[in-house]
């Protein structure tokens, strides 16, 4: 039984199709985080300035960055000096 | 395909918000066995989603775990969530029976720990319903931190079906091979808890809430204030700016014959003026404007609660904006009239809420169909006897908690449940029925 | 033995954390003595948390646990729920208040506030190692439930308490029950009047065995607790006997020469001092107002019926809990407040209604006909100068269904509304919309430029400065001045001294808390339904008093009730029997008993209110209270003044 | 001893579970702000306090006892006013006889929603603290 | 002081205006109004007046002639209490008050005064008619001398003497100020307003409204260029080609455009047509029978069937009549004329502030 239970998602396969969407939808956040990764490197980034260098809107920006602090991918590291905006950094 | 299973109670309520719960509790507290049917992932409504409370300013969450958890684990309740109404006949002979449908949630709940190993395995990244889509979440989730039962539960529609949740979790209970349940429930009585709807904006073009980011329901404003927000901050959807004109239209889709809501949803003034002191406490700098038609802080408190809230410099301009026009900085021009002047004037916010009204949930017509579920003519479930028994419905044995029978505030909203676990009580003791 | 203690410190969603550094906190009680682990929480009271503190205790087989989040009111039984359930004792389990008294009023100091943090954790730490383990004292109830006041409220919780099988004694200080809904005619928002609403009530309650109705009585006396008070009730005779003829009442009534002011039609009419019960009260009988009634003995030449021999009894009531369905008063504004008793067509909206109510064809004030009404709101409310600074919440709805009704009634009246906002909250709103319709005007101020009410020649003019015109003054002249005056807690009322139940700041009754806890007092065992809490309409008080109905159940459902309570002790080694506790107990609670041949102070554990009462006054501080032993709160101060 | 130019001096508050701990929570409720160096312990009623509690705190460096006491809403009936004031006088008696400044004990009713009663009153002893025992 | 009167608010019922009272002063209807600015905040505070009866501040205020009623107000309002509908009733309330005569007045209130008006201008054309004592060149001469004469009458007994009660009302009554260079000054605004209806095109900028306003500025020059063709330059009895084919341009252009409008108010798609005094009605309908007349006459007079078929003509005339005697003084016509003094008065008015 336990050994069965291991493979539930493969029996599943069988009588359900990921649709296509979906698969193309990971695919594009794999993407985007990837390039939100490289571009962030080792600095501190805004998001209007990261939106800016990936030529996204700010407010897909955000929700990227937002899920990737979420998650635990990227930290908070403060504010700039007109208390506009944080400043987010890629969690090492 | 599975047979159907049969389970008997004393009370079936539908809606495990802050109603169904306060019901739940007091029906099992006298000895009854109650099945709590949620369609949502977790119990707590919308309550639980809130950040604080008013007028104490308590927080949400700290109000409705104890219940929560308290209903969670009390021997007399039963509860289901994810789980469907699909129909309930009343009997001839004084019961009710009830066809509800338990989605899989792909999740043995007995032995899921809420360890969230298969959250952090999973690859997938769809935007948060529980946060309105400001964040994402992953495929394998729990819903939020609080939430009742704290345990994961696999979104098959944008599952993959890679097998890592499978592989991460420790207890072995992602089972994929679930199905939906159906059961039959044959019960004494029913209590309906099934709480409002929100306004949409979208019905109010001129407000631009479908195309200005930085324009957002106070619904979203809870969730960017509450202790499991989706961003660290308050800070606006568009661009993550930290915001200092704020302003709320109240009335928004209330008092509106327009939208075809005539009536007054209660608690908005309330909660507008409450959010409007939690955002002046974290973020001091800024200017909150709160545009009104009339100030409605009638409860134990309320008033007092509304001065304190003036104290604190919370600007109110008596006028109900009529248009708002994003402008290309995402900031936003509001049209009004001021009324004590007289004078229409234009002001600039760079974050608006739209303080959304409350609406009927017709859920209950869907599955009370045959019955002939009234309602009254603002949609809320008819109160067939308003003085002497308020939580009656027009159906025998069928009783109303919270906000299926109109707008009201938590306070209310929970006399109103003990209330209408009293009227059950009472109707299961008198009714002689052997099920 | 040592114990093994954990200790949670809550975020409380950032409550907490937002001022207290929550960290530090954890990490200096960590290193205290005894403490096995310590862990923060975002929120301590989350089910999630609670299965997790189970599972802790299990697993480290933990003696004690100490929370540290909002105040003990809020969440004590919360915890020691949770440490119950994970096997320990509930007396190994001390809240720390780190909310109400640390991160809020200290929000202004985060460091000061996470240092007096550190210091309430470890005292409260200190307290936990030292308790000792106490076992809940099963007391026998009285199955029983005593409902003050027989108003609407108070009469559907008799009701319904006496439908679930309890007995109910129901006291009403009148002689007639129906309480104010018996005065109001059609009852917003349906067609129903207040008449028929408290008959169907009255029928409900005359007909159920189960319930004992006393009017003309009032508690003089409580003692005992939850379970098991004894309640004093005062009657006053009615100096009529109840076997009743109609005709020789009529004839007793129009005989009476003495005429007071009718109160139940808020003195516009004239009763005389033996009364009759008006169609919306019950019982159906007559009354003798012994203070105004002169003796003259008119009455009893014509009415056999009359007796003026009955008089005054006190009966003791024992029961399981007490119901308080006191209700309110309307307020009575001053003397010249808008007018009131310096212009003589200024009257309240109690007044107003009953005017209505008793008006047929044509509504007359002083024997004029009245056309134009004016309506000031909020008189008694959102004061700014007075003490009433709360809203009264009914008054804006039933001032604007009245007017309706009476356009309904009588032709060409016109309304005039002065208005500090309308507040028809909710369905209510609908009244509104259709007053405006109608014709009925509304005016608003703010509470800085209120209306004023003038007299000239003969013309009664009410000004304002309308701020939905531009603050332009505007002048009505009007035939009535109906001051809408909001609700106070009854006069009179000397039931929270007999009882304890605490007063909010707006004088009503006071509820443990608004939403966990909305209609129980922090006396255990006396719930509080309907206006006596706070403004209330007829369905929010009928929703209030059913929930308090369920609550007062809970306490005399079962024969036995398990209590906690604190305990006085006596180390009888110490005591010389200087008999100085047993005079300072105020439930004389304390004896001499034999122990061991010795005669020594001996304390009865089921009367005992672990008031401590006793403890300063013992010469040889030989009796500790339960909880709070020299040993304990010595240590509290200890590590609260520790550095 | 003393307290420190521009420190708030220490104070015990023996505040009553159903009376004037309320109270001290609503003042924290509505925010009212008082110096962080005060601290409760609540008790049952505030007739049951023990003088040598109060000495003890004295003893441990507390420069103030402040007793929030029932007055008349005790719920123990109406002899807690007088009995916790035959304490307080009892223990300044003590306090005088080992040189201990009586008005570093302090007693007044604060009813369950005196909130700002009770901020004003610790104020106002604070500062008579203060001054009394500067350094 | 103000007092309060709720009889004004009855009588604006008479002129059609439904369901005010039923504000609750939220604003809405000025923020949505395009035309509404800090300056001039309305159509609010028109409801406000007219729910007090503040009768004093209505007659005072030249904001009625601000709206062009594009409905926007009325289909936002919350309260359904039609604010658009109360400032067209407000206009027709003003037009009776600015009119000495009376008439006005009384013909708004009064369907059956209005329908026996024009009977017996009817039955005068009928009487004359029938007496034989004209004959058809007769008919002709004096039925143009009549448009002369009316014109001229008309103006200098009502219109004149109704404009300057406006400007005392408006501009004297409230300001007490007089100064004639304003008055030069503002000439402009005037002029701009009574041709174009420019203002009305700031009203939402969908283009629906466009097109009304596009179909309104064809219909007022065309009115203005047929009545200069018929009067000045005798267009029944002209030989000229380019006054022929202008005349019967003008007379098409009018009767296509009045027979859209007429469509519409029978439609009532747009929360402006929703609701027709019978005043609209005469207004549009009589317009569209001259046009339409007009156009008739022209083409029996070039075929030289007139004479033949003289009842089109007298079917003409009489129309002609009613408009003139009844609808230019008394009725919806008024309204642009007063609509661009008071564009003229407000500027006048601002400009000595």
């Amino acid at each position: 039984m336990e050994e069965n239970k291991e493979q539930t998602f493969r029996q599943k396969r069988e009588t359900h199709t990921v649709p296509q969407h979906v698969k193309d939808k990971l695919k594009e956040y794999n993407s985007i985080k990837k390039r939100i990764t490289e571009i962030m490197g080792d600095e501190e980034w805004n998001i209007p300035n990261l939106a800016a260098k990936l030529e996204m809107s700010t407010t897909e920006t955000l929700y990227y960055v937002m899920s990737m602090l979420k998650f635990g991918q990227v930290v908070t590291t403060g504010v700039d000096d007109m208390d506009e905006y944080y400043f987010y950094k890629i969690k090492k | 395909m599975p047979s159907i299973q049969k389970l008997n109670f004393d009370a079936v309520v539908v809606g495990g918000g802050i109603a169904g719960v306060e019901s739940a509790l007091n029906i099992a507290n006298s000895g009854y066995k109650v099945l709590l049917v949620e369609k949502d992932l977790t119990i707590g409504g919308k309550m639980i989603l809130l950040s604080k409370v008013f007028p104490t300013l308590d927080c949400a969450a700290c109000i409705t775990t104890p219940k929560i958890s308290e209903v969670a684990r009390h021997p007399n309740v039963t509860i289901f969530t994810q789980t469907e109404v699909k129909a309930i006949h009343k009997q001839d002979n004084h019961y009710f029976k009830a066809e509800i449908v338990k989605h899989a949630r792909f999740i043995d709940e007995s032995n899921c720990t809420g360890c969230q190993l298969c959250e952090e395995a999973c690859p997938v990244v769809v935007p948060d319903q529980y946060q309105y889509g400001m964040v994402g979440r992953k495929a394998a989730y729990i819903p939020f931190n609080i939430a009742s039962p704290r345990i994961a539960a696999i979104d098959i529609e944008n599952c993959i079906l890679c097998g890592a949740c499978e592989k991460a979790c420790p207890t072995q209970c992602i089972d994929f091979m679930q199905h939906d349940e159906e059961y039959q429930i044959i019960t004494r009585s029913v209590v309906v808890a099934t709480g409002f709807n929100l306004f949409d904006p979208v019905k109010i073009p001129r407000f631009s809430s479908e195309t200005a980011q930085n324009v957002i329901t106070s619904m979203q404003m809870e969730r960017l204030l509450a202790p499991t927000r989706p961003y660290n901050h308050v800070i606006r959807p568009s661009d993550g700016r930290i915001p200092d004109k704020i302003a709320y239209v109240l009335c928004t889709g209330s008092r509106d014959l327009s939208v075809g809501n005539p009536i007054c949803s209660q608690i908005c003034c309330m909660y507008s003026i409450k959010q409007a002191q939690l955002l002046m406490g974290s973020l001091p700098m800024a200017d909150v404007t709160i545009y009104y038609i009339n100030i409605r802080s009638f409860g134990k408190g309320f008033e007092e609660f509304y001065e304190q809230a003036k104290g604190m410099g919370v600007n109110f301009v008596k006028g109900k904006v009529g248009k708002i026009t994003e402008k290309s900085n995402g900031n936003l021009t509001l049209r009004y009239e001021d009324i004590k002047t007289g004078k229409l004037k234009e002001a600039d916010h760079d974050l608006v809420i739209l303080s959304v009204g409350v609406l009927s949930n017709d859920d209950p017509q869907q599955f009370f169909a045959e019955n002939e579920w009234k309602k009254d003519k603002f949609n809320f479930a008819l109160q067939k006897d308003l003085f002497f028994k308020p939580s009656l419905s027009n159906i025998e044995g069928v009783f109303l908690a919270g906000t299926t029978s109109g707008p009201m505030d938590i306070p209310d909203t929970i006399l109103s449940a003990g209330a209408a676990s009293m009227e059950t009580i009472r109707y299961i003791k008198q009714s002689t029925v052997e099920i | 033995m040592k114990k093994k203690v954990g200790v949670y410190i809550c975020h409380c969603g950032g409550n907490i954390s937002d001022y207290v550094d929550v960290e530090k906190v954890r990490e200096a009680v960590g290193l205290e003595e005894g403490v096995f682990l310590a862990k923060t929480t975002i929120f301590a009271c989350a089910d999630s948390n609670q299965k997790e503190m189970v599972q802790d205790i299990v697993d480290n087989e933990l003696d004690a646990v100490v929370v540290a989040s909002c105040s003990p009111k809020l969440h004590e039984p919360t915890f020691r729920a949770v440490t119950e359930r994970a096997g320990l004792n509930k007396s190994h389990y001390v809240h720390a208040n780190i909310r109400e008294q640390v991160s809020w009023p200290h929000s202004d100091n985060k460091l000061g506030a996470t240092e007096k943090a550190i210091h309430i954790v470890r005292s409260a730490i200190a307290k936990v190692i030292l308790s000792e383990p106490s076992e809940p004292l099963e007391i026998k109830t009285h199955q029983a439930v005593l409902v003050i006041g027989a108003g609407v409220a108070g009469m559907k919780a008799a009701s319904s308490l006496a439908k679930m099988g309890t007995q109910v004694y129901l006291i009403e200080r009148e002689h007639f029950i129906g309480g104010r809904i018996s005065h109001w005619d059609v009852l917003c928002t349906t067609d129903e009047t207040g008449k028929e609403l408290v008959t169907r009530l009255y029928n409900d309650i005359s007909s159920d065995k189960n319930i004992t109705l006393f009017t003309g009585a009032e508690l003089i006396g409580s003692s005992g607790s939850m379970g098991n008070f004894t309640a004093s009730i005062k009657i006053k005779p009615r100096y009529v006997k109840s076997a009743c003829n109609e005709n020789s009442f009529e004839k007793a009534i129009s005989a009476c020469p003495v005429e007071v002011p009718d109160e139940f039609n808020f003195n516009i009419t004239k009763r005389k001092a033996i009364y009759h019960n008006f169609p919306s009260e019950y019982p159906h009988a007559a009354v003798i107002d012994i203070e105004h009634c002169t003796r003259c003995g008119e009455c009893e030449k014509v009415c056999p019926q009359i007796d003026f021999n009955q008089h005054e009894e006190t009966i003791d009531l024992k029961v399981g809990s007490i119901l308080i369905a006191t209700g309110f008063d309307p307020y009575t504004p001053h003397e010249g407040e808008y007018g009131y008793q310096v212009i003589d067509n200024v009257i309240t909206l109690p007044q107003f209604k009953r005017l209505v109510a008793n008006s047929d064809e044509n509504l007359l004030w002083k024997g004029k006909t009245i056309n134009n009404i004016a309506y000031i709101y909020c008189v008694g409310s959102r004061q700014v100068e007075g003490e009433n600074k709360y809203c009264s919440r009914y008054c804006c709805t039933t001032t604007i269904y009245s007017a309706i009704r009476a356009n309904k009634k009588f032709e060409n009246l016109n309304h005039f509304h002065f208005t500090r906002g309308v507040r028809t909250y909710g369905k209510q709103e609908e009244l509104y919309h259709q007053a405006s319709k109608e014709g009925q005007v509304f005016f608003q101020s703010f509470e800085d430029d209120l209306p004023v009410v003038e007299k000239h020649n003969n013309k009664t003019i009410v000004k304002i400065n309308d701020i939905l015109t531009h603050k332009m003054p505007i002048e009505t002249e009007v035939d009535l001045v109906v001051l809408v005056t909001g609700m106070v807690p009854r006069a009179e009322n000397n039931i929270s001294d007999i009882l304890k139940i605490p007063k909010g700041r707006d004088k009503f009754f006071n509820e443990i808390h608004m939403k966990l806890r909305p209609v129980e007092t922090v006396i255990d065992g006396i719930t509080i339904a309907g206006a006596c809490q706070g403004p209330k309409n007829v369905v929010e008080s009928i929703n209030s008093s059913l929930s308090a109905a369920i609550k007062s159940y809970s306490f005399v459902r079962e024969e036995t009730l398990s209590v906690n309570t604190l305990t006085a002790v006596v180390d009888a080694s110490l005591c010389k029997i200087c008999d100085a506790c047993a005079k300072a107990c105020p439930f004389d609670a304390i004896h001499p008993v034999n122990i061991g041949n010795k005669e020594v102070a001996g304390i009865t554990e089921s009367v005992c209110k672990g008031c401590g009462m006793c403890l300063p006054v013992c010469p040889e501080n030989a009796i500790q209270l339960t909880s709070f032993t020299d040993n304990e709160v010595e240590q509290m101060i200890d590590m609260l003044a520790r550095d | 001893m003393g307290i420190p130019e521009g420190k708030a001096a220490k104070i015990l508050v023996f505040s009553t579970e159903k009376i004037s701990d309320p109270a001290i929570d609503m003042a924290g409720l509505l925010k009212l702000h008082y110096s962080s160096k005060v601290y409760t312990i609540a008790v049952p009623c505030s007739s049951m306090i023990k003088t040598r509690w109060i000495l003890r705190a004295f003893e441990q460096g507390f420069d103030g006892v402040f007793i929030a006491a029932d007055g008349s809403d005790c719920p123990y009936g109406e002899s807690c006013t007088e009995k916790t004031g035959a304490i307080v006088a009892q223990t300044h008696a003590i306090m005088k006889e080992n040189n201990i400044e009586p008005m570093r004990l302090k007693m007044a009713a604060i009813c369950s929603v005196c909130s700002e009663s009770f901020v004003k009153q610790i104020k106002s002893f604070n500062n008579n603290l203060v001054e009394k025992l500067k350094s | 002081m103000a007092k309060t009167d709720l009889k004004f608010g009855k009588k604006l019922k008479k002129y059609g205006a439904v369901d005010f009272n039923a504000c609750y002063n939220c604003g809405t209807c000025t923020a949505v109004c395009a035309l509404s600015n800090e300056k001039d905040s309305f159509p609010r505070e028109m409801v406000r007046y007219s729910v007090l009866g503040l009768s004093e501040d209505v007659k005072g205020s030249l904001k009625p002639w601000l709206c062009y009623y594009c409905g926007e107000c009325t289909a936002y309002c919350p309260q359904e209490a039609k604010p658009g509908e109360l400032m067209m009733s407000l206009r027709r309330y003003l037009t009776s008050h600015y009119d000495w005569t009376g008439l006005a007045g009384l013909l708004y209130r009064n369907l059956a005064a209005y329908l026996v008006a024009f009977t017996l201008i009817i039955g005068g054309i009928v009487g004359l008619y029938a007496s034989n004592t004209f004959q058809f060149e007769e008919w002709m001469h004096y039925g143009h001398l009549f448009e002369m004469l009316a014109i001229g009458g008309v103006f200098a007994v009502i219109i004149l003497p109704n404009i300057i009660r406006m400007w005392y009302s408006t501009v004297w009554k409230p300001t007490k100020k007089f100064k004639l260079k304003f008055y030069f000054k503002a000439i402009s605004e005037l002029l701009v307003h009574m041709f174009t209806q420019k203002r009305s095109l700031s009203c939402d900028s969908d283009t629906k409204n466009k097109i009304w306003w596009f179909e309104h500025f064809v219909l007022v020059l065309s009115y203005l260029a047929l009545l200069f063709t018929t009067v000045f330059l005798d267009w029944f009895s002209a030989t000229n080609t380019i006054v022929v084919v202008a005349g019967y341009v003008f007379s098409g252009a009018i009767f296509v455009v009045t027979t859209d409008f007429v469509i519409r108010r029978m439609r009532k798609r747009s929360e402006k047509s929703t609701f027709t005094h019978p005043s609209d009605w005469f207004f549009v309908i009589w317009l569209m029978l001259m046009g339409f007349s007009a156009f008739a006459v022209r083409l029996l007079v070039d075929f030289e069937m007139l004479q033949s078929t003289f009842w089109v003509f007298l079917i003409h005339i009489t129309v002609l009549v009613q408009w003139a005697l009844i609808i230019v003084p008394f009725g919806k016509w008024t309204h642009f004329l007063y609509r661009s003094f008071a564009m003229y008065f407000d500027k006048v008015n601002k400009l000595s502030k």
